[in-house]
């Protein structure tokens, strides 16, 4: 009886059903993927990422497929927050499941702006606050790069919200534990991480960069390697629950996460090659949490034994 | 419009119809049911993790009565060869049918369907669908490198089809381009019925048919091509820009937009 | 004819016959690859990296598959450099392109030391030094993760020999450009990048990492478009040659190096799954230059056209 | 010992002989010439860069009359499921022969064989050439699981082997482990010609049969597994602890180790 087992998680205070989240701007505002299935069987959804105007993205293309894995540079094209409240926010909730919203900022006024005006919906979860988006101008991935700007922004939001606050980690960086930390002290209530790994492609035949920005973000099956170690360094560093996310595929490379410490995962990339990836997850979950015959919680960071040294 | 389906899809057959090119039948009833002329099939090439994404190919035809549909590809990279090598009795991984179709021409339109190389394989099901269903008639211009490219001309044996092949070479048909067809058709056409045109195909050949479209003042209908990741309007990758400011999303505002929303540079 | 086409480049002083080199760790000291073609076909050959005392290195597993890449953890196992010079030199020094020796230690004066032994060796063509190897315990990457450490290394090293020197910079690190810098202000002639990236893998099996050193060095295609990222930028900051590696495979991908900015590439990974890749990838960019009809040199960072901000 | 080769192999035949095992024979003159038992091919499941790395597969047997070599493999994950795939016609990407192989008996001694399930492969060869070509007896101890797992044995059908079978279940020949046959060989062989171990198989297996003939203070040589990258000795990844300090490569210094040279846990 796969159903009465208990794979339910606690993150920053949200009881979800299971651990298995939607990555932001993976998922749009939740219906395209709910052809497929119904949404409220996952553990949560997270929107795309949101900021206080409209934004219309980079020019194409934006897209590029690398060994097991795609660049994007799609630059947070969104409809800005307001229209989001009015054209995204009554289907989602309706949703059965905690929503969270992402949120980004060219500076850390808009961080707090946006914050404010999500604050007023009621049901809405929490705020994932991404501290490390590569492709827009400004803001962005630089707050997620240095310790200070990374408080500064969560404090921020801290101080603009009573939502639980989830922050999203840069894997661009040397020590990824300073930023956690920091983002930690500044009042994030969860991490999540990884956001996409800065990339980039060259057009052999018109000699030019593939993409305007030159730069984007690589995500998918190739980056699993790098996500997990970060997300071990990350639940070595500090102790509120983490979001594993980055290439995340298999039922095994959520467990894997889960393993090293996180909490609960996200699946990114995979909605695109395989749209019943986040639920064939969830079963393989319940299978292998019942074939071991450990509870959820336990296996949180079970491949740690000792290594732990927060 | 039904909702699209993930689908292992059995495959019927797989065969090379002209260099490099290949028509594949599936089994797939769902599909075949509701599928409109333009609309697509995103297919996952290989089950290993690289190539990762799916590819975007357009419904060729789709026949609901045997519940089957075709697809026309050409083998130009990774995907596509994995596509080729696959055997009937084997399986396709397919999320379908995808995006908007054509805008079926209203009763007392005239239309004109044009397509270059590849661009064939959509305007197939577009034609039958126009002749078969509206009863009406319809020039179909079809444009080739050279006579052993052709192909797709099976597809295209109903009353009410005119058809016209040009060839790059002159080795087939009219040597030249498709638009050239066009723009004599406009010029002996010009008191009757309001033409209605429909197109896929290279890039140029697409921005001259916007050109002499928008010059005559004629309703185009354009099926374009973006590189996907979602194929389903989740991850905003496909982007095109609009006339009006911003982007579309070719998979999921189009792949057919009308000649005057979008910008084809 | 293609073999009347020059796509010879010059790095740190050393005139190479075409720009394709192999990359530290995966080529052995030249021998295993010979069994497959001649090696004096090669642009230049990079040794293993060698340390003063012989090194055992780490336990096994030291390799894990991931999707289109491979983590090692090898961890620096070499003969020493007194050994090496014994038994693996005399084949090297009869070589007719240039061999270059990966040097590595736990302090700056084990990096002196060896760079002072191996530079008695006629023939000996430069040093690359490597500050970024992420699986030993002291030395390696944390040198390569600071720029004042790694000015230190290289400036130790400047001191120690009078070889040309490349410093091997680590992907692992949020502002590359900055390590690039330093290392050529202390007297780097060209600088080699990346190096693998930290990673991980968990046996949801046993519920332990994999690695007994848990984390362990990513390379192939897998992260191909991050190393193609970071030769970008710091051809950007820095005006010496660049030696671009991370995942190359295809004449494509070390095309793609070039017009980045490297002036020449190195294989790595790729020799493992396909021993004659070098060779095709010196092929192809005969037939790449031919057809593009440019010379070798003008490719070099065509595609930055105005991007160049050095 | 000749160099190895990178060799695109016709595959001449890929039949499952037991669930999940398949045997493939391969055209590759070269190497059928000069491989030895217990040498291995490095394998490239597939062209795409996931699964990346190749494969190592021991050299089940090897004609050089025919030229052609054969290998015998379990479905274990992603690249055996590949190979398993493939079919006669299409062609193997390999390198080989790799490896140190088995050192052939002397002559007034006793070979043992002994493996276990998949452990098989590898020895097949070696007891073949041993009956064969140094005209000599040898006992050949195989282990599976249960009779239906089987497989093998056909390669076996000399004049000079003395095969035994045992299943963990009884369901075919005797009911044990291989090594409770070897003990007992053992046993009854005190003053005869000194015995010879070859062994291939799961670690508890050659853990056991280390145990076993360092007590008797036997010569043994065991056949190991570790995963590799190169396969030829460049990489070091294959390591396996050495019993005199440090690490030897399973890939070139083995995969055959004298049993006192290694460290199995
Ligand atoms: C809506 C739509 C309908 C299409 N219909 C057809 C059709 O009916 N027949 C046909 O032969 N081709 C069609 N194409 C083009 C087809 O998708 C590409 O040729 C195919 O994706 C190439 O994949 P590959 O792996 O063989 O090539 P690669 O070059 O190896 O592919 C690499 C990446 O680039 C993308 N890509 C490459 N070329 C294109 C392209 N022209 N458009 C979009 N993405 C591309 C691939 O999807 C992949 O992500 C269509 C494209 C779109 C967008
Ligand atoms: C010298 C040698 C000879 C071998 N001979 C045979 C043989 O004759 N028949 C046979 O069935 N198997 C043999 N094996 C084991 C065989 O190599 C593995 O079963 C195979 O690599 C599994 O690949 P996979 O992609 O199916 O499995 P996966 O588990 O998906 O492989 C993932 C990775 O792990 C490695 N790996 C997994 N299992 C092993 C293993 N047991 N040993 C080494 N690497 C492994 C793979 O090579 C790959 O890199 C041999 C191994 C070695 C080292
Ligand atoms: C197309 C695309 C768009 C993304 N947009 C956002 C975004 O708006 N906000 C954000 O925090 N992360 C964004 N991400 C990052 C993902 O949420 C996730 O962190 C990353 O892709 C790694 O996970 P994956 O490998 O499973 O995709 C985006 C990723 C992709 C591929
Ligand atoms: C098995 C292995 C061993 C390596 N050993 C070394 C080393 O000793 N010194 C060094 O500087 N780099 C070493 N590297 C890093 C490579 O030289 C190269 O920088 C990296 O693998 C990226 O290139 P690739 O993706 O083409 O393999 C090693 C890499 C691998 C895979
Ligand atoms: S391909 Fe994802 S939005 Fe169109
Ligand atoms: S596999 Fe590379 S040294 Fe053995």
């Amino acid at each position: 009886m796969k159903d009465s087992i208990d794979i339910s998680v606690n993150i920053a205070g949200i009881t979800i059903q299971n651990p298995v989240m939607t990555a932001s701007g993976t998922f749009g505002f939740g219906r395209e993927y709910g052809d497929f299935y119904d949404v409220n069987k996952l553990g949560a959804l997270v929107t795309k990422g949101l900021t206080l105007l409209p934004k219309e993205g980079n020019p194409p293309p934006r897209i590029w497929e690398t060994p097991a894995g795609m660049l994007n540079s799609v630059g947070l094209e969104n409809p800005g927050v307001e229209k989001f409240i009015e054209e995204e926010w009554p289907y989602l909730s309706k949703l059965s499941i905690p929503v969270i919203a992402n949120i980004d900022g060219d500076t850390i006024e808009e961080y707090q702006e946006t914050a404010e005006k999500l604050s007023t919906l009621k049901k809405l979860a929490a705020l994932e606050v991404n501290i490390s988006c590569p492709n827009v101008e400004k803001g962005g991935l630089a707050f997620g790069q240095d310790p200070k700007s990374a408080f500064e922004v969560i404090e921020a939001v801290r101080k603009a919200t009573n939502l639980p606050i989830i922050a999203k980690l840069s894997p661009n960086v040397t020590h990824i534990q300073e930023i956690a930390k920091a983002a930690v002290s500044a009042g994030a209530d969860a991490l999540s991480l990884i956001n996409t790994i800065v990339g980039a492609a060259i057009d052999i035949d018109k000699q030019q960069p593939v993409f305007s920005r030159t730069f984007a973000g690589l995500s998918g099956p190739a980056v699993k390697p790098i996500a997990l170690r970060m997300v071990w360094e990350v639940c070595d560093a500090v102790d509120v629950p983490v979001i594993g996310m980055g290439g995340i595929t298999t039922w095994q490379d959520a467990v894997e996460f889960i393993l090293a410490g996180a909490t609960a995962v996200a699946v990114g990339t995979a909605n695109f090659v395989n749209p019943t990836a986040p639920l064939e997850i969830i079963e393989g979950i319940k299978s292998y949490v019942k074939m071991k015959g450990q509870s959820m919680e336990s296996l949180i960071g079970a491949a740690r034994n000792g290594k732990n040294n927060i | 419009m039904r909702k699209p389906v993930v689908l292992m899809a059995p495959i019927v057959q797989n065969t090379e119809i002209a260099p490099g090119i290949y028509n594949m039948k599936l089994e797939a009833p769902d599909i075949a049911k509701t599928a409109e002329p333009g609309q697509f099939l995103h297919i996952r090439c290989s089950q290993a993790l690289a190539p990762l994404l799916r590819r975007p190919i357009s419904i060729a035809d789709a026949d609901e009565k045997n519940g089957r549909i075709d697809i026309i590809y050409r083998v130009v990279g990774e995907g596509t060869k994995l596509l080729s090598e696959k055997l009937p009795g084997e399986k396709a991984d397919i999320i379908g049918p995808l995006g908007n179709g054509f805008y079926m021409p209203p009763k007392d339109s005239y239309p004109i369907i044009i397509a270059g190389g590849i661009g064939t394989a959509p305007i197939l099901y577009l034609a039958k669908k126009i002749a078969l269903k509206s009863n009406s008639s319809a020039s179909v211009i079809l444009g080739f490198t050279t006579e052993s490219e052709i192909f797709g001309t099976d597809y295209l044996k109903c009353p009410g089809i005119n058809l016209s092949i040009t060839t790059d070479d002159g080795s087939f048909g009219y040597k030249g381009f498709p638009t050239d067809i066009l723009e004599n058709l406009l010029k002996s056409w010009k008191n009757a019925a309001p033409p209605i045109i429909y197109a896929c195909g290279p890039k140029p050949l697409l921005v001259k048919i916007k050109e002499i479209t928008q010059r005559e003042n004629i309703l185009a209908y354009l099926s374009l091509e973006q590189r996907m990741a979602c194929g389903v309007g989740a991850c905003l990758g496909c982007s095109v820009k609009s006339s009006f400011g911003g982007y579309k999303k070719v998979c999921k505002d189009g792949p057919v937009f009308k000649a005057c929303e979008v910008e084809l540079c």
